[in-house]
């Protein structure tokens, strides 16, 4: 090599990022500054949307090896924990850990109001094949109805990885405009009357009931829908790590600085997967439109079925709390405790509204379930297993395997 | 388009059936669950202001954590310092 | 693929765990439960049979991917920290930080009370080869007597990981039972006058030695047995981040988040080993049976150690901190304190029996440390490097390789 | 396998450490003995070197596995941390989140006394190629002028792997001596009227430019130096987990927990580098020299630019905040302090010494970016793709596959 | 050894440049943005000592976290004792 | 069976025998230490009750690090409280 004084210079001219900066990395940069300015001045999802955006400026910085695509990168290791769907599971590890199911046992049918939210999910996923997705990408584009991060980002990584990027963004996104998205729509579906429905207390739970619910859940759910076992299992582990009050040194840890970690690493991965030819594409502006489309429809299942529900129980059931069941804990449930104290200041909807809350958080999972029952690979192809075992590999080396192992058969 | 049209929907009908199914399921175990085990409220504590004595013994605990974990910021002895002022509501 | 509404519910009806659901599944479910019960509303070592039932009852529900040999699942992720032996040593560098050695150092000759239980290892270990087991089982089944988890899980992964389950199962449940199954041997072995005995007050010790110990114990132990390296020297390090004085924070990491973190994935990790196929076997019954064998025996060794200790000292050490010798610190040491008090309210041994209870650990560690000399490749076989440095590959991958490589070599 | 007496006996004795104890592992037990005393003791950077030297003594007992080259053992799990360039930027998150960039921003033009205390990495980088190390281990070798530890190791491990021990060992110590080794330079090179100077009071600064600053380093830096992006970049997104306001949970875990974890386990790999055939060498010797003269040149750097700003403005810098360019936070700003303090006890200038001593760590992240854009392989080479992929791969399995795939060529 | 020093030499100066050059653009786009953005001094908060209510609020907020703090160390519940004695300067 | 057993016997004794050999080359080495490195009582601190300047000194400094301390929780700034009351044995 030479170190002349002109060739120094000229290597490194060269090596800046500028010598290979392009307009898709340019916008891609004010894009990753729009998100840290939304997760900071306004308060969009900070604890994602800060670390997700700065990821994407780091990975858009050209030559900076920083990209999800960039094999031996640091973020690229980071990307492995999404690949490999370790990250999302642990994050729901400490969701559990934080989460308090009382409202929900208390009031057990609000699960009804979970599952009718999903109904967000599926009309997204017919607008995503009408607008010309495929069945797999349907399905990731719909999850972001669920309302649940980890889910969509779970999702997303096994059904379109190439598409997590703007799902992710759009699910995050869309969860922090919960409380502008959703009123409105409360609005129009309710009569003032309705609004002003004021719920009998809840009724205390036994702790043993507490503890048991974790592990019924992941008796029933795995078992009908297997695919889901790493989310749902995950989730009620730490919430039997809450409840079950032997474990207070696991569950401090599951919900504070392990969930963090976590969050650190899996938000930096989503924003390297923020790059110029993943994310500046029609589809992104097609999934933010269908994302937004998801929230909608999810808020409007949620209270048409919170109005049948009302209707049922002869008006003891307020159709606010229905809109809750789009997840987004805890933000939906304080929109319906708002909503209602519009209308009568005296009503507190809050802990009624936890219910069908974290109902949403199972009923968006159990979608997830369904969906990789449909369309997941719960069995691997057979000789995928090598390139499999060495994860991190980049498709060219997978080739050459691939061709290394053909040769040899056909020298036999 | 018709087609994948029609597949969406069919899968979605499928898909909401599923999950309303496995829901429910989960509803009607619950609800078993709480029937099976309803909530008792606990023994009300014996009041604590009274025995005098079990009240000092308490303090001393308190105070002796809270010694320790000083005594861990500090990086100091906890024999160097004592907490007074817990008081017991 | 085909999306008529009948194809995707035979579909999803085929992919429900239901439809490979064996007996063995349902038997695990159960036993899984049983681990949970016994943590929960027993307290046996909650810290580790809560996650380790939990992941029990994951890896068992049919086709959720989480059995530890479901490579690319999740609790498979976590079971390669087992594999590769990370996981304990940083569990034993917690352990390290949460140990305080000043009563074995002001009464340093417990060390050989620590030494005497670990015939409970090797009448064990007669006892398994007497059923039936080769020396490599024989040495891992042995070693659930060291009653030490983390060094119970070293050995298993290293010389018998198909026993890993059942092995770990026993050591952590025995450890609890602690208390029920030692005070009837102590009470049958000691004499009410020998239970009597009071001990002198444990000279102080100096900081000095204190912050010298772990650099000692870690050159003249792990010269003599460099296999323990690992496992010693982690538990070595995280007491000097105690005794230092100059680590505050590495120590408080050590003993809070960091140990708590790798708790969860050891656990989980034990936990997906417990498949039907690794743990319905007459093997596991009779694993449990030799290892609550192991158990006495220790317990026994400890006591007569004890009793001779107390004749050769003049009858100043009680016979009954010799129980504590088994480690299951500090249970152990509480046992020996109540079973002494029980003889005498004014009889407080619970520091004289810390000694030995920690001194235990070092016992165990070191019998470790001489299978691990015995049975150990410390020199890793020539040809399996590239097996080795993929270490996630799967079996019948590792098959292909070799086939490639052999192909290969024919070819030349 | 034979089990008589005889035979296990000698097994047990061949495999002792003491078998192959050569004196090389017993010097270096004796270094990591020396480490080990100054961190406890002398109170040298205790939070790295006592890990550091416990990893050398684990390294350095004969047949423990514990080397960084022992494929499989633990250290050298961690070691892939260093080699893969995961820990040291995890480690400057950490930093930043620690780190207040305030007085830096009152003041900007002490972003030049950071500059120009990396003369000292120049001067050094050329005393290293007279001494016969090549421009790659000079690099490597310079940066211990810059004073920041994470650094140094990041360039060392990219540069010179090879030299990684003596470099972190010199780099560590050094900044611990930074007491002794800047304040008679700092007297030799001022008049007591400089030293007397005092400075005005920093004014304060908006909060919204301490959030903005973090975005705009890592966009001016990191585009004109796309190789220190993993460094610079994790730095300021830790700043601005601190000055955002809105992720305190990240904030803190960064600073905490994830740090200590990360210090725990680059310690112990820099450690398990330091074996006798790396570190006993004539080039440790001349590292050991050259990295005090890195650090008496990058004093006398920051002290004469120090100078040149004092007459600049008029008498209203004192140039003993010059020497805190080094870095080595906040050890030099404290000196700049004492030695102000001593020429007149009323001058205070810590916080005026903050703004270069952070800057410094700027400053060497930037030199570094110097050295990676000359020296480094933003491009990795095409075929090494494989080896790549499985990192952890040793020598000789790397030949192994490279012979397949040219055996394969070969019989196309 | 030489070319090799001469390299040295071109290397060094070359890198100085850069980083003076990296720094100096850095400080002016510092300088920019402190002008740009200047400090602004928070509004006087209302005086705490003599509202005595809010004081008190303040005070039960941080008694509120002491006490939390406490029984997170003693795994005790946060009702069982009482936090006094945080005088408010 | 019988040449496993026995095979199994030796290695048993043969263990224990490296067991206690191990450890008790551990005890004699601790109890050097423990008789090269004796046990020294701090000097007796003087007795800080009386010389209120030192006693005020180490208070200052308890209260300052559990002020940054109760900062941390609080994430407010140390000046907005005041740590009372921690009296010195
Ligand atoms: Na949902
Ligand atoms: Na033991
Ligand atoms: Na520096």
């Amino acid at each position: 090599m030479e170190f002349s004084f002109g060739a120094s210079a000229s290597k490194i001219l060269t090596t800046t990022g500028f010598s290979s900066l392009e307009s898709g990395h340019i916008i891609m940069i004010l894009v990753s500054c729009v998100l840290v300015y939304l997760a900071i001045w306004k308060k969009f999802e900070p604890l994602l949307l800060l670390p997700m955006g700065f990821g994407c400026l780091l990975a858009n910085i050209p030559m900076s090896m920083m990209a999800y695509t960039d094999s031996g990168g640091l973020l690229n290791f980071f990307y492995q924990g999404i690949t490999h769907e370790i990250l999302p599971p642990l994050i729901f590890l400490g969701v559990g850990a934080l989460t308090d199911f009382g409202p929900l046992l208390a009031n057990p049918t609000t699960l009804l109001l979970g599952a009718a939210a999903q109904v967000g999910v599926y009309v997204t996923l017919i607008g995503a094949v009408l607008l010309g997705f495929n069945m797999h990408e349907a399905s990731a584009i719909g999850i972001i109805g669920g309302a649940d991060g980890p889910t969509s980002i779970f999702i997303a990584s096994k059904l379109a990885p190439h598409l997590l990027a703007p799902i992710a963004v759009a699910a995050y996104s869309y969860m922090s405009l919960v409380p502008l998205i959703q009123p409105p729509i409360m609005k129009l579906l309710t009569t003032e009357k309705e609004r002003k429905i004021k719920m009998a207390q809840l009724k205390p739970i036994s702790q043993t009931v507490k503890i048991l619910f974790p592990v019924v859940v992941t008796i029933v759910c795995c078992l009908m829908l297997p695919g889901v076992t790493p989310l749902l299992g995950m989730l009620m582990l730490g919430n039997l790590f809450r409840e079950s009050g032997v474990t207070a040194r696991l569950h401090e840890t599951a919900e504070t600085h392990l969930i963090n970690i976590v969050t650190i690493l899996l938000a930096l991965a989503v924003g390297s997967s923020m790059t110029a030819s993943s994310f500046l594409r029609l589809e992104t502006l097609k999934i933010i439109a269908l994302g937004l489309l998801a929230f909608c429809i999810a808020t409007i299942g949620g209270m048409v079925f919170g109005k049948i529900m009302c209707k049922m129980t002869g008006g003891r059931v307020n159709p606010l709390i229905g809109s809750a069941g789009v997840s987004a804990v805890p933000m939906a449930a304080r929109v319906s405790q708002k909503v209602g104290a519009d209308a009568d200041p005296s009503n507190f909807l809050l802990m009624h509204a936890m219910g069908p809350n974290v109902a949403g958080v199972i009923g968006s999972a159990v979608a997830a379930g369904v969906f990789i029952s449909l369309f997941g690979d719960t069995v691997p192809e057979p000789h995928a297993a090598i390139a499999d075992a060495i994860g991190t590999i980049e498709p060219g080396a997978k080739a050459a395997i691939a061709q290394v192992v053909e040769a040899i058969q056909q020298n036999h | 388009m018709e087609t994948s049209f029609l597949a969406a929907v069919n899968v979605s009908i499928l898909a909401m059936a599923v999950i309303f199914t496995v829901l429910t399921v989960l509803i009607f175990t619950i609800q078993g669950l709480v029937k099976l085990i309803p909530y008792q409220a606990p023994p009300p504590a014996p009041s604590r202001r009274q025995t005098a004595s079990s009240a000092g013994d308490d303090q001393d605990n308190h105070a002796a954590v809270i010694t320790a974990v000083l005594a861990m910021h500090m990086g100091k002895s906890p024999n160097e310092f004592r907490i007074v002022n817990i008081s017991q509501r």
